[in-house]
């Protein structure tokens, strides 16, 4: 470890948000302190109060603070007025927020977002901006960026706006980089990149406070892992140290929960003659002149769970919208339960629609803002067949996913990304489907939430014969949890089969690539 | 200096000045408004000019004769008069105008009415023109000297007669002014007409007029008017608000100028075949319970001057002798309510005969064809009648209602000011021949021999002291059968700046500008 | 679908709404009560019968509904607004005496009433409550106080007393100050609210930490960002900014003696003066077909999430 | 939240016991007149002063206010119910009908406003309530269009989606999810409206299908009392205030209102 002058040091942080109902203390007594060329991870279960110590360091949080010292090489923060941080924001501290998909303009064309801190600072003259631009888009892994450049958020896959976000916050080149989840949507191939992205960042002295759930990720970057629980920091180390003998039970517990890709066949665990519940028939869908998902078929038998991995913008989301009937194809068709479900009118599928659910990959956008977790839990209770005690239902629902019924009060803006997926995960079963089509459910939870989710899920789908399409980029979870998987890339699907074999001997090209991107984790050294 | 008449009036200078509404159709011969001929005037000259006590002058005739049975009309033209186009004035452009002002297509809504029951013009030699009627009609000469019967340069009429309404170049006259622009809302420009020779007797001075140019703008807005007025933006200000004028009489820079207007005043009109007014004591009634005087000084700010006749005081034949003959009297009132079996009294105080309440509805016009003073002045009279017992409701009717009614007799209560220089007004209101059924304006409805023959005798004669007995027995007569409330006398108020001399009034007290002139 | 039948189906749709809009004009004015000769005739009118029947017929107002309205249909067809009962004249030449007065007047006071209103609000927008109250005040000030009395106003200080600006007549520039102050200030009024509106909402959105988190700040912020959204919801306010003025214009126009299209449509409206209120139908919703057209360009620009068909 | 209703209500109770019980503190009739008291300043014994006919202005604002409120709220919750649902109709209803709702809103919004007020009033008649309804008639497409563009942006949100996910029929979506969520903005229009429709129905007045004098009305009195600006100015201020007024309170209550349905704290 060097022993060099911090450039960030952080001393006695406490974040505390105040309604008329309950005052959260979010941040509690947190100190550390970050060197120039050095990554630290904040890792912990979610709600632990990392978005908003990150966001704290741009006085951002939303909430009061109070902290003993927060200092830039030098510079006290806490001592700031608006104008002040703005000089700092951006230029010296960048931010990459969590919720990649509502952290653009929707209004504003990529290009222009991920100008602006470089426009705002004045680092470049005009008629050089756009090359800037241009460079950044790359860098942050964005192919093709030039047609990239001139596009809406709302044109860009889950993926392609992280990049974007990520782009827009390097492009400045920042002293600091405060990095919030910046590769839950990415697959593990653009992961890679970005990883390389950020370590050459390094490398070239910027610091990084990095904040991921996902342990082999923080593994292959970090210098030091803090880890929080409950807004408290109850251990911090080196990585290494970290990982391989953590202290706190806490930590343990986190490590413990890690999927790993299986090394082995696993039985098949769906019986192969169960009838098929949704049957996905030569669909194609285009946007423009993109062909977002192109001649896809499969089918999903009850109790089975099918894995959809792929690159990001490669048509998942797309897909999964079309298999839930929230999209029709341009050509091709759906069948769920024997009934026509594609292109049909929405009288017609209407009854049929408690017996698919998803969880969307952007949870918060989900969310009437009006509405409590109670208004939508019970909005998605009350469409079910069965007559119950819905408030009961609520709270058996939330603590379904590890929540607390005190959640049911607050409104989704108030939650942290984990929360808010799990909310999600819970409104999507509220209804006791048939058929679960799962966007990313898992990418924003913490290792051990996560872990129990898969276990929840699992359960259902052992008991009540749930069958699922599960998207996700981490190959770890869809291993553990499919049974077959198919490999999708610029819309088409490029191979599939049973997970153990497409994991152990990949056919395609890309599977391979996908599988050599898997970040690691070191070998605990407890064992 | 602006030490007023004495001084010698200079020529040159543009008059600006702010009129109260908007005209609609600027063809005199069409339009029955008055800010039309307050226009025109300056424009249009007509055969004879009647002074402010009945007295006709020569002006475009030199003299006239009239056949002894008021049927036929000749008049001895000037030699020397020609319009603005160039074009002479004799007795074929008289001929021209009439018999424009007279055909179908030109859709007079007024001037035709003036002509009475005209049969048409003969032109006896260049100068000499004859105007035959089909039956007596005395108020001719009072109807010749108006703007409404002056005349346009036939050749004008004969080459751009469509485009009258517009006002503008379109209007050729022999007048001391040329039409030079108009446009709806933006004003009308009047420039001086060099060649004028042939002023009427009436006027202050010969010849040309003084001012080079007359700016008429409109502003309907009150107290607009007033605030340019007074702020110096225009020079003279018409239809000052009564509420101004005792302020604006203390302004030293602002002169108040007033003239009674003749012709009816602004009276109400009972319509005597509607219960409960088909008897005779509710309308007398009426007459004795509305404290006229203490209403008109309130509303109008002690400026105008209640009535006691149909006729305002101005008008030849007015009789002096209706001033206090009915006097506001609420016990009289009461008694000619109970005596008419209005005993009863409902909750909210008003009488009752038979459960059913005694209750005049005062139908009220829109804004656009009354004024605020009217609106307040009803209210007040709302008040008076309530106080012994008598409902005055005011049902709001837009203006094609309004007039459907009103020609279907079906109003209980008609408010009208009509300005006119000729007594020969009470025959319209009062002749039963004149109903409103037949495009008359007797909304009283009333058939009585008497006042048929009188005002009929009256329209056919010319001797002043026939006529003033004839209609002095007709204002009596209507007073006493509750026909009519006469309400007030309207004047025209004008305001000007202190650079502004000799402004005058014709017959019907509208402002004159021919003698107009500014100092400085 | 491409570019030319898309502007073909624009300016059906236009012409259709102009159709309309003069046929509901001719229903709607064969509704208001009273004769048309009669209130030609005005309250004091000689008239008799004969006159009233010969004013009926030339005017064709005894033909049936039916074929009054075709024939109104064909003069419609070849540009014949004819000429317009109570002023005799072309209501070609009326309206175009009177159009450039009321659209320099409309579009002085939507400049001002857009420039005032957004400074407003952007200025107040996510402030303190102190401000954002006093703002709000003058706006609900303004946009509660009629325009007779706000032009009074204004003419009293700044006319009457300061001398700064004529009340009317043809001094160009200076005689539009007052009457689009008075047009303008109560649309400003409601512009600012709802613009304001549009900016919290929009403040609290998630990417305006992003925003922040990059160095945006004040004004930058607002002006960046969130008065795109603002502008939005402007746009979709046309509608309702294009009956104002309009609308607006009468009592103005009265109050400043301006010429224009606002006096004349009432009095071609009270007094059932059928071509002019036919030309003036046209005038209007002709404008506002261009305006809503506009309106329809620039919405996707502003929110590019128009641009594409809505699927489900 | 519900300390702020309460409030709100409570602000609101005076208000609404002049509306209903208009000479509950101040025992003036609104129409005496009294010609030896005309246009007398405000004093102890008329705090408003009087008006030309010697009224009490106070007394007569009072009781104005019940007809102009009335006049207000109802247009503006007639216009309000209609505009929602008509919006909502070419919203949500299939693109045939869009087309002609909105062809049908252009169509109103294309014409003066004043002839759309007049045919209203004509067709239907004079009287308070008719004239009312017209103003609402005059206010519809406008909030129409209003709503339907939230709608179309509601729409395409997650939400909704969530909702269709979950089979919602589409008459509970749009009311549970739809309207409320397009109130917000509509809340500004709808407060705003509240104020305008006074001054609206005065304009209609002006044309002779309005109130009934001598019956106390907001705005036609102050369009009475525009004759005095300079020398009375009493007349026609307190009512103007009035208004104005009544339109804070309403906005207060609308902006609380916002609040709620939109979930958002107000700083
Ligand atoms: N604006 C807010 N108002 C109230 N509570 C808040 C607010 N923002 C965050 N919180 C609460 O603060 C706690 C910490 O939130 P934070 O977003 O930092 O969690 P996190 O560690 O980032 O979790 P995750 O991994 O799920 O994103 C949570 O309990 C959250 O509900
Ligand atoms: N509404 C849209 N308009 C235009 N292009 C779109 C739209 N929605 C998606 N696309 C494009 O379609 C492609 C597939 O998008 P999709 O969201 O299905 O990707 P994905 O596989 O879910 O990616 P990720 O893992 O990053 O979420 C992308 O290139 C995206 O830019
Ligand atoms: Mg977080
Ligand atoms: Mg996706």
């Amino acid at each position: 470890m060097k022993a060099a002058e911090p450039l960030l040091s952080v001393s006695g942080l406490e974040v505390t948000f105040r309604s008329r109902r309950e005052t959260i203390e979010a941040v509690r007594d947190v100190s550390f302190t970050l060197a120039a060329g050095r990554c630290l991870a904040l890792v912990g279960e979610s709600g632990s109060g990392k978005s908003v110590t990150a966001r704290s360091l741009l006085g951002l949080s939303g909430g009061a603070v109070r902290a003993g010292s927060l200092a830039l090489a030098g510079t006290e923060l806490s001592d700031l007025d608006e104008r002040g941080w703005r000089k700092v924001r951006g230029r010296r501290i960048a931010l990459v927020a969590q919720d990649a998909l509502t952290a653009l303009d929707p209004l504003r064309t990529v290009g222009a977002e991920v100008g602006e801190t470089v426009r705002v600072h004045g680092l470049v003259p005009r008629a050089r901006l756009a090359d800037r631009v241009h460079t950044a888009l790359r860098d942050a892994g964005i192919p093709d960026p030039g047609s990239r450049i001139t596009q809406y958020p709302h044109q860009l896959s889950g993926g392609l706006r992280q990049r974007a976000l990520l782009a827009a916050a390097l492009g400045a080149e920042p002293e600091l980089l405060v990095a919030d989840e910046p590769t839950t949507a990415l697959d593990v191939t653009v992961q890679h990149r970005v990883l390389d992205l950020l370590r050459r960042r390094k490398a070239a002295g910027t610091a990084i406070l990095l904040i991921s759930h996902d342990l082999a990720v923080v593994a292959g970057i970090a210098d030091e892992i803090a880890v929080l629980r409950e807004g408290r920091l109850v251990e911090h180390g080196p990585a290494d140290r970290v990982l391989r003998t953590p202290a706190h039970p806490c930590t343990r517990a986190l490590l413990a929960a890690v999927p790993r890709l299986p090394a082995r066949p696993a039985p098949a665990t769906a019986p192969p003659a169960a009838p098929v519940v949704l049957s996905v028939d030569h669909v194609a869908l285009r946007f423009g002149s993109r062909l977002a998902v192109d001649d896809v078929s499969f089918r999903l038998h009850e109790a089975e769970v099918v894995g959809l991995v792929g690159e990001s913008g490669s048509g998942k989301t797309t897909l999964a919208r079309i298999a839930q009937g929230l999209a029709d194809p341009d050509r091709g068709q759906v069948t769920l339960a024997g009934h026509p479900w594609s292109l049909v009118p929405e009288r017609e599928r209407r009854p049929l629609r408690s017996r698919i659910q998803a969880v969307h990959q952007d949870p918060a956008g989900s969310f009437d803002p009006r509405h409590p977790v109670g208004a939508i839990l019970d909005e998605a209770i009350r469409a079910s067949a069965r007559r119950e005690n819905r408030r009961e239902r609520a709270t058996e629902l939330l603590e379904l996913v590890g929540l607390p019924a005190t959640l049911l009060r607050r409104r989704p803006s108030t939650l942290s990304g984990g929360q808010r997926q799990r909310v999600a995960i819970a409104r999507a079963l509220a209804t006791r489907p048939d058929v679960l089509v799962c966007d990313e459910p898992v990418s924003a939870l913490d290792v051990s939430i996560q872990a129990q989710v898969l276990e929840l899920l699992a359960k259902l789908r052992r008991e009540l014969g749930l069958a699922m399409l599960f998207i996700s980029h981490d190959l770890g979870v869809v291993g553990e949890i499919s049974d077959r998987v198919l490999v999708m890339k610029d819309g088409r699907v490029v191979e599939s089969g049973p997970a153990a074999e497409l994991f152990t001997e990949p056919r395609h090209e890309y599977t391979r690539e996908l599988l050599a991107a898997v970040p690691q984790l070191p070998a605990p050294s407890t064992g | 200096s602006p030490t007023g008449e004495e001084a010698t009036p200079v020529s040159g200078g543009t008059l600006t000045v702010a009129l109260a509404t908007q005209p609609g159709c600027m063809d005199s011969q069409v339009s029955q408004q008055g800010v039309t001929n307050t226009i025109n005037r300056n424009v249009l000259d007509s055969l004879v000019s009647q002074d402010g006590s009945g007295g006709y002058h020569p002006w475009l005739a030199a003299s006239w004769d009239i056949s002894p049975d008021l049927t036929r009309y000749t008049f001895h033209l000037r030699h020397d008069v020609t319009f603005t186009d160039g074009t002479a004035f004799d007795a074929e452009a008289v001929k021209t105008n009439f018999a424009r002002i007279v055909a179908p297509a030109t859709r007079s809504q007024f001037a035709a009415g003036l002509l009475g029951p005209y049969a048409g013009t003969d032109v006896v030699d260049r100068y000499t023109v004859a105007v035959r009627f089909t039956k007596p009609f005395a108020p001719f000469l009072a109807a010749a000297a108006t703007p409404n019967l002056g005349f346009y340069s036939p050749k004008a009429l004969a080459e751009r007669g469509g485009e009258l309404c517009g006002g503008g170049p379109a209007a050729v006259g022999t007048g001391p002014f040329t039409f030079t622009s108009f446009g709806k809302g933006q004003g009308a420009v009047l420039t001086r007409n060099p060649a004028y020779r042939w002023a009427p007797a009436t006027a202050a001075h010969p010849g040309p007029a003084y001012l080079d140019e007359i700016d008429f703008r409109f502003l309907p807005e009150e107290s607009v008017r007033v605030g340019t007025l007074t702020s110096g933006q225009v020079d003279v200000a018409l239809a000052v608000p009564p509420s101004n004028i005792a302020t604006l009489r203390d302004t030293p820079s602002v002169r108040i100028l007033q003239r009674d207007v003749p012709g009816s005043g602004y009276n109400l009109y009972l319509n005597t075949a509607i219960a409960p007014l088909d008897d005779q004591r509710v309308r007398n009634a009426v007459q004795r319970a509305t404290d006229l005087d203490a209403d008109v000084r309130t509303v109008f700010f002690g400026q105008y001057n209640r009535a006691w006749s149909p006729l305002s005081p101005s008008t030849v034949g007015y009789d002096k002798a209706a001033e206090h003959s009915w006097p506001f009297d609420p016990g009289m009132a009461d008694h000619l309510l109970d005596s008419a079996g209005w005993t009863g009294r409902d909750g909210a105080g008003y009488r009752t005969r038979n459960g059913v309440r005694l209750t005049i509805d005062w139908p009220a016009l829109p804004a656009d064809y009354t004024t605020n003073g009217n609106a307040t002045l009803a209210q007040a009279v709302q008040a008076d009648l309530k106080q012994v017992g008598i409902e005055l409701t005011r049902t709001p009717y837009d203006i094609g209602t309004y007039l459907r009614k009103i020609h279907a007799g079906q109003l209980a209560a008609a408010d009208a000011g009509w300005s006119a220089t000729d007594p020969d007004l009470l025959r319209l209101f009062f002749n039963s021949a004149d109903d409103p059924a037949h495009g008359g304006q007797n909304v009283t409805r009333f058939d009585d021999p008497e006042l048929d023959a009188w005002t009929s005798a009256a329209a056919a004669t010319l001797d002043p002291a026939r006529r003033s007995d004839l209609y002095r027995k007709v204002q009596a007569r209507v007073l006493e059968l509750g026909l009519v409330v006469p309400l007030y006398t309207p004047s025209t108020v004008v305001g000007t700046g202190s650079r502004v001399q000799g402004i005058g009034f014709d017959a019907a007290a509208q402002p004159a500008f021919f003698d107009a002139w500014v100092a400085g | 679908m491409n570019a030319v039948a898309r502007a073909a189906k624009a300016v059906a749709g236009g012409i259709g709404v102009v159709w309309g809009a003069a046929t509901l004009a001719f229903f709607a004015l064969h509704l208001v009560p009273g004769d048309t000769a009669d209130i030609l005739m005005g309250t004091q009118a000689l008239t008799s019968p004969q006159v009233h029947r010969r004013i009926t017929a030339e005017l064709g107002l005894d033909e049936p509904l039916w074929s009054q309205y075709l024939r109104f249909l064909g003069h419609l067809m070849h540009g014949d607004l004819g000429r317009s009962y109570q002023l005799r004249q072309p209501v070609w030449t009326l309206l175009g005496q009177n159009a450039w007065p009321t659209v320099s007047l409309g579009l002085a006071a939507l400049v001002l009433a857009l420039v005032v209103g957004t400074a407003s609000a952007i200025a107040t927008a996510g402030r303190r409550p102190a401000w954002r109250a006093a703002a709000s005040a003058w706006e609900l000030t303004a946009v509660s106080t009629p325009s007779f009395w706000l032009g009074i106003l204004l003419l009293t200080v700044f006319s009457f007393r300061l001398h700064w600006f004529p009340v009317a007549g043809r001094n160009g520039i200076t005689a539009l100050v007052l009457p689009a102050g008075t047009l303008g200030l109560p649309l400003a009024g409601t512009i600012a609210q709802v613009v304001r509106e549009s900016l919290e909402t929009t403040l609290h959105q998630p990417f305006m930490t992003t925003a922040r988190a990059r160095g945006l700040g004040g004004m930058a912020l607002r002006l960046r960002h969130a008065l795109r959204h603002g502008a939005s919801s402007l746009l979709t306010l046309t509608g309702l900014l294009f009956g104002s003025i309009v609308g607006g214009a009468v009592l103005v126009e009265n109050v400043f003696g301006r010429p224009g299209l606002g006096s004349l449509t009432v009095s071609a409206v009270t007094n059932k003066d059928m071509p002019v209120v036919t030309g003036l139908v046209l005038v209007s919703a002709t404008a506002f077909v261009l305006v809503s057209g506009v309106v329809a360009l620039l919405q996707p620009r502003v929110d590019p999430r128009l641009r594409q068909r809505v699927s489900a | 939240m519900i300390r702020r209703y309460v409030l709100a209500a409570a602000l609101l109770l005076p208000a609404t016991l002049i509306v209903a019980v208009p000479d509950l503190l101040y025992h003036r009739s609104p129409t005496a007149v009294d010609l030896a008291d005309a246009l007398r300043p405000p004093s102890g014994a008329h705090w408003f002063g009087t008006d030309q006919l010697g009224r009490d202005v106070l007394a007569r604002v009072l009781h104005g206010a019940a007809p102009s409120w009335s006049l207000g709220l109802g247009a503006t919750v007639f216009a309000l119910a209609g505009g929602i649902l008509l919006g909502l109709l070419a919203a949500l209803a299939g693109r045939v009908a869009d087309h002609l709702l909105l062809r049908a809103t252009d169509l109103l919004l294309s014409l003066p406003p004043l002839l759309l007020a007049l045919l209203a009033v004509t067709v239907l008649g004079t009287g308070r309530t008719n004239v009312m309804l017209a103003v609402a008639i005059a206010f519809i497409p406008v909030y129409a269009r209003m709503v339907r563009s939230e709608v179309l942006a509601v729409r395409r949100s997650g939400y909704v989606e969530a909702a269709v996910g979950l089979g919602v029929p589409r008459v509970v979506l749009a009311l549970r999810h739809v309207v409320p969520n397009t109130l917000g903005p509509l809340s500004v229009l709808g407060t705003i409206g509240f104020g305008s429709a006074i001054l609206y129905g005065s304009g209609l007045s002006f044309l002779g299908l309005g109130a009934r004098p001598p019956a106390p009305e907001w705005g036609a009195m102050l369009s009475e009392g525009r004759s005095f600006l300079a020398s009375a100015w009493w007349v026609g201020v307190f009512p103007g205030l009035a208004i104005t007024v009544s339109v804070l309170a309403v906005t207060v209550l609308g902006r609380q209102f916002r609040v709620h349905l939109t979930g958002r704290e107000n700083r």
